[in-house]
């Protein structure tokens, strides 16, 4: 491969270290102004919990995980993760656009698997994800970013454990990805 | 590899490394004098007798009375349940235990204000959290609930429902009946040693 | 190309700031404004001297101009102030004791030997900013006992008014155990102690203010 | 709050600093710096990101750990100087079991998926489909468990460490524990770009779409 296809294949992300100590800082000013980390996955729960109320309101009022966050005088999508999620959207989108990489929908996959089994092994993904995050506290950001830095050990405990058993499963679903 | 990247990692460390060396600050959990003259300026540390008498009654588990008169004076009379921290000893070390408890609400009483206030103040110096006086002192307890004043007839409702209130609590400290809502009440014995003036409401 | 063949020409900015942010931090940091001069236990042991106060009777020197090194200040809020205060008397309200023209002003009046005497409605009102002062090193600062309250009741005999000892508080009243202690557990007990009520002396009128 | 107090301590919101009506808008503008950086490092990218478990692309590691020595360092100085009250921070509640049960189905789900919940939002910035379905996957997920919730509920507050701090379940100071943590840092640093220098010989250069 010669230089100049090369070039033109690598698309323009700032360098990691400097994406960490932005992310850093940004961390430490969120801390600084909530008292809390960055988070994910409660805005993804934020809008199952208000589909539920939605649709079966009985049904969440019942149930003992569902009525732990709904509560009378706002709607569970009034939430400050929801918010800051909206905002990692709109954040995404001007980077996206910046560095020229907001195109047309399109599926990301290695060669050697077909578009449909990377769209089955992300919905399965998420659905782990999803599940995990619950019994875990949180997501990534919320538990093991987060979590770590605010000195806590279940944070750690998060980071550890998820890139450990990620490194453990990676060996069995290469072909998805080189 | 590039030599800033060399650059970044000392910075790091650097950076890590100065924390282990930062100097203990000094008279850490002390309360900042600026911040002390504002808490007395707010009358926000003081509990009615009213409401240290209903809870006594009550039982309620998240407060503790801590008397900070003299031990003598404490072994001839003290409220019920109360803890006694002469003033002179509140930095040992069984004092700590007693006022250093998370979630429970500590009520410092003496005389009057005078030695509950000044033990306040330095408790708050100490920055213990939670630490309240009982307004008035026992001399106010002695007025307001041992012998609780009637209102005038013309004194507004609320005033006779504390009255009443006040009688009850009598009785239960003085255990003279044991019934919290016999309405006659044995007319105790006074001796007063000082000044009449006695406060209407409250002290 | 590989990743550490780039330059980290940003993240060197970046972390540069973060260093900026927190050097500067560190070379700003003052501590508190004010130090405690005097230890929790030094500070017990003043409450406990029940030194540092002054008797109404003393005052009538003081305003007499017979011992001219004493500074009236009243702690009372303004409107109070405005209604009636002690001729000669100066108002700062309990917000402004600590502010850095007042304590400038006061260290001065320690070093001149002058002696500042603070008075509330009552003494307990006083005793508290009393305190802090006194932990902060300032020992010219004296409470007036009795207070405003005292003060207005005797104000035209002020010489006189060791008569009438109701600026003494912080003793007991009643005596506790004949009015108000459990008459089932009195009965076991017939040992009785009459509570000392520790009186001061009436001094001689202080000399030059302290 | 306090009149006399100069510095503006932190956490602002726990402590009143701020009027609850900015809340949401401090939410949505730290959030859009959290996409942007996420983005521009790369997040956006599922094959991105699951190069740390290949060794083609350590940009993760670097991006989360960088981040984490920078936010530890900076909590600490701002502890000290008073700036922040480190005792106000949350600390993320510890379940043992369920955290690492919880932690196991999503390094899984990070494996099969590719993307975690904050980059997967970057992704479907982008125009990802595989993004949106991972999210859409998240809610199902995150459905399941709620359904589910009453038989795992005893596992889920089972083991329970409470709020523990690092320091209260090793003993060692935060300050200690974050200089250790950057000296693993550099050395985890060091030796992935070992790692990757050697793989991506071997490794067929992907391409970005």
């Amino acid at each position: 491969m010669d230089t100049v296809s090369k070039e033109k294949s690598i698309p323009k992300y700032i360098n990691p270290y400097f994406g960490g100590v932005l992310l850093g800082l940004l961390l430490l000013v969120t801390f600084y102004i909530t008292g809390r980390g960055l988070g994910a996955s409660g805005a993804v729960k934020s809008a199952v919990v208000s589909t539920v109320e939605k649709i079966a309101p009985v049904h969440a009022e019942e149930s003992t995980y569902y009525s732990k966050f709904i509560s009378t005088d706002h709607s569970p999508m009034f939430n400050w993760l929801v918010f800051e999620s909206i905002g990692v959207f709109i954040g995404g989108l001007l980077s996206g656009v910046l560095f020229g990489r907001v195109k047309k929908l399109r599926v990301e996959h290695s060669p050697k698997i077909t578009s449909k089994t990377r769209i089955i092994a992300a919905g399965l993904g998420g659905i782990l994800f999803g599940f995990g995050s619950q019994l875990g506290r949180g997501c990534s950001s919320g538990a093991a970013l987060s979590g770590t830095a605010a000195f806590s050990f279940g944070g750690l405990l998060v980071m550890v454990v998820l890139f450990g058993s990620g490194y453990v499963f990676a060996y069995f679903f290469r072909k998805l990805w080189i | 590899m590039n030599r800033n990247y060399i650059l970044l990692m000392i910075v790091i460390v650097v950076l890590a490394g100065g924390l282990l060396f930062l100097p203990q600050k000094a008279n850490y959990i002390q309360q900042d004098p600026e911040k002390l003259m504002w808490d007395i300026a707010q009358p926000t540390r003081y509990i009615t007798t009213d409401e240290v008498a209903k809870m006594i009654i009550e039982k309620d588990p998240l407060y503790q009375l801590v008397d900070v008169r003299a031990d003598y004076d404490y072994d001839m009379f003290s409220l019920p349940g109360a803890y006694n921290i002469p003033l002179d000893s509140l930095l040992t070390e069984q004092s700590d235990i007693i006022l250093d408890v998370e979630d429970i609400n500590t009520i410092l009483y003496s005389d009057d204000d005078l030695k509950a206030d000044q033990a306040w103040v330095i408790t708050r110096r100490m920055g213990y959290k939670n630490i309240y006086v009982m307004k008035g002192g026992l001399n106010c307890w002695i007025r307001t609930i041992i012998q609780p004043k009637e209102p005038k007839e013309t004194a507004p409702i609320t005033e006779f429902e504390l009255y009443k209130f006040r009688q009850g609590a009598s009785i239960y400290f003085t255990g003279t009946e044991i019934s919290l809502d016999a309405g006659e009440k044995k007319t105790l014995n006074v001796t007063r040693r000082k000044k009449e003036t006695v406060a209407e409401g409250g002290c | 190309m590989h990743i550490h063949e780039l330059n980290p020409k940003k993240t060197i900015i970046a972390l540069s700031l973060f260093v900026i942010v927190i050097v500067v931090g560190l070379i700003t940091l003052s501590g508190p404004r004010l130090k405690y001069e005097l230890t929790p236990e030094q500070t017990i042991e003043l409450v406990a001297w029940e030194d540092g106060y002054v008797f109404p009777y003393e005052l009538e020197d003081i305003l007499a101009g017979t011992v001219d090194t004493v500074i009236i200040m009243d702690i009372r809020n303004t409107f109070d102030y405005s209604r009636g205060h002690i001729p000669s008397s100066e108002n700062i309200s309990t917000v402004g004791l600590l502010n850095e023209d007042n304590l400038k002003r006061l260290k001065k009046l320690k070093e001149d030997g002058f002696c500042v005497l603070i008075y509330g409605e009552t003494l307990q009102h006083a005793v508290g900013p009393w305190m802090v002062y006194r932990q902060l090193g300032f020992d010219n600062v004296k409470a007036l006992m009795g207070g405003y309250e005292y003060y207005e009741l005797w104000k035209d005999n002020l010489g006189d008014s060791y008569a009438d000892d109701g600026y003494l508080i912080g003793t007991a009243d009643f005596d506790y155990y004949d009015v108000a202690s459990n008459v089932t557990m009195q009965e076991n007990d017939n040992e009785k102690q009459p509570i000392k009520v520790v009186r001061k002396k009436k001094s001689t009128v202080v000399e030059g203010g302290c | 709050m306090d009149l006399i107090n100069t510095t503006i301590m932190g956490p602002l919101i726990p402590l009143g600093q701020i009027a609850s009506g900015w809340d949401f808008v401090i939410a949505l503008l730290i959030g859009i710096a959290f996409g942007f950086i996420l983005e521009a490092s790369g997040f956006s990218s599922s094959r991105n990101i699951t190069g740390v478990f290949y060794g083609y692309n350590f940009v993760v590691l670097r991006v989360f750990l960088t981040a984490v020595v920078v936010a530890m360092i900076g909590l600490l100085y701002f502890n000290y100087m008073g700036w922040i009250d480190l005792n106000l921070i949350y600390v993320v509640p510890t379940y043992i079991n369920s955290m690492v049960i919880g932690s196991v189905l999503m390094g899984l789900g990070f494996i099969l998926g590719g993307f975690c919940p904050g980059t997967s939002y970057t992704g479907i910035a982008i125009g990802k489909i595989d993004a949106m379905v991972f999210t859409g996957g998240l809610f199902l997920g995150i459905f399941l468990f709620s359904e589910l919730f009453p038989a795992l509920e005893s596992f889920y507050y089972g083991d329970s460490l409470g709020s523990a701090t690092i320091e209260d379940v090793f003993g060692i100071s935060n300050e200690k524990f974050s200089f250790i943590f950057v000296i693993i840092a550099i050395i985890v640093f060091y030796v992935t770009w070992l790692i990757e220098k050697r793989v991506r010989k071997t490794v067929n250069p992907y391409k970005f779409e």
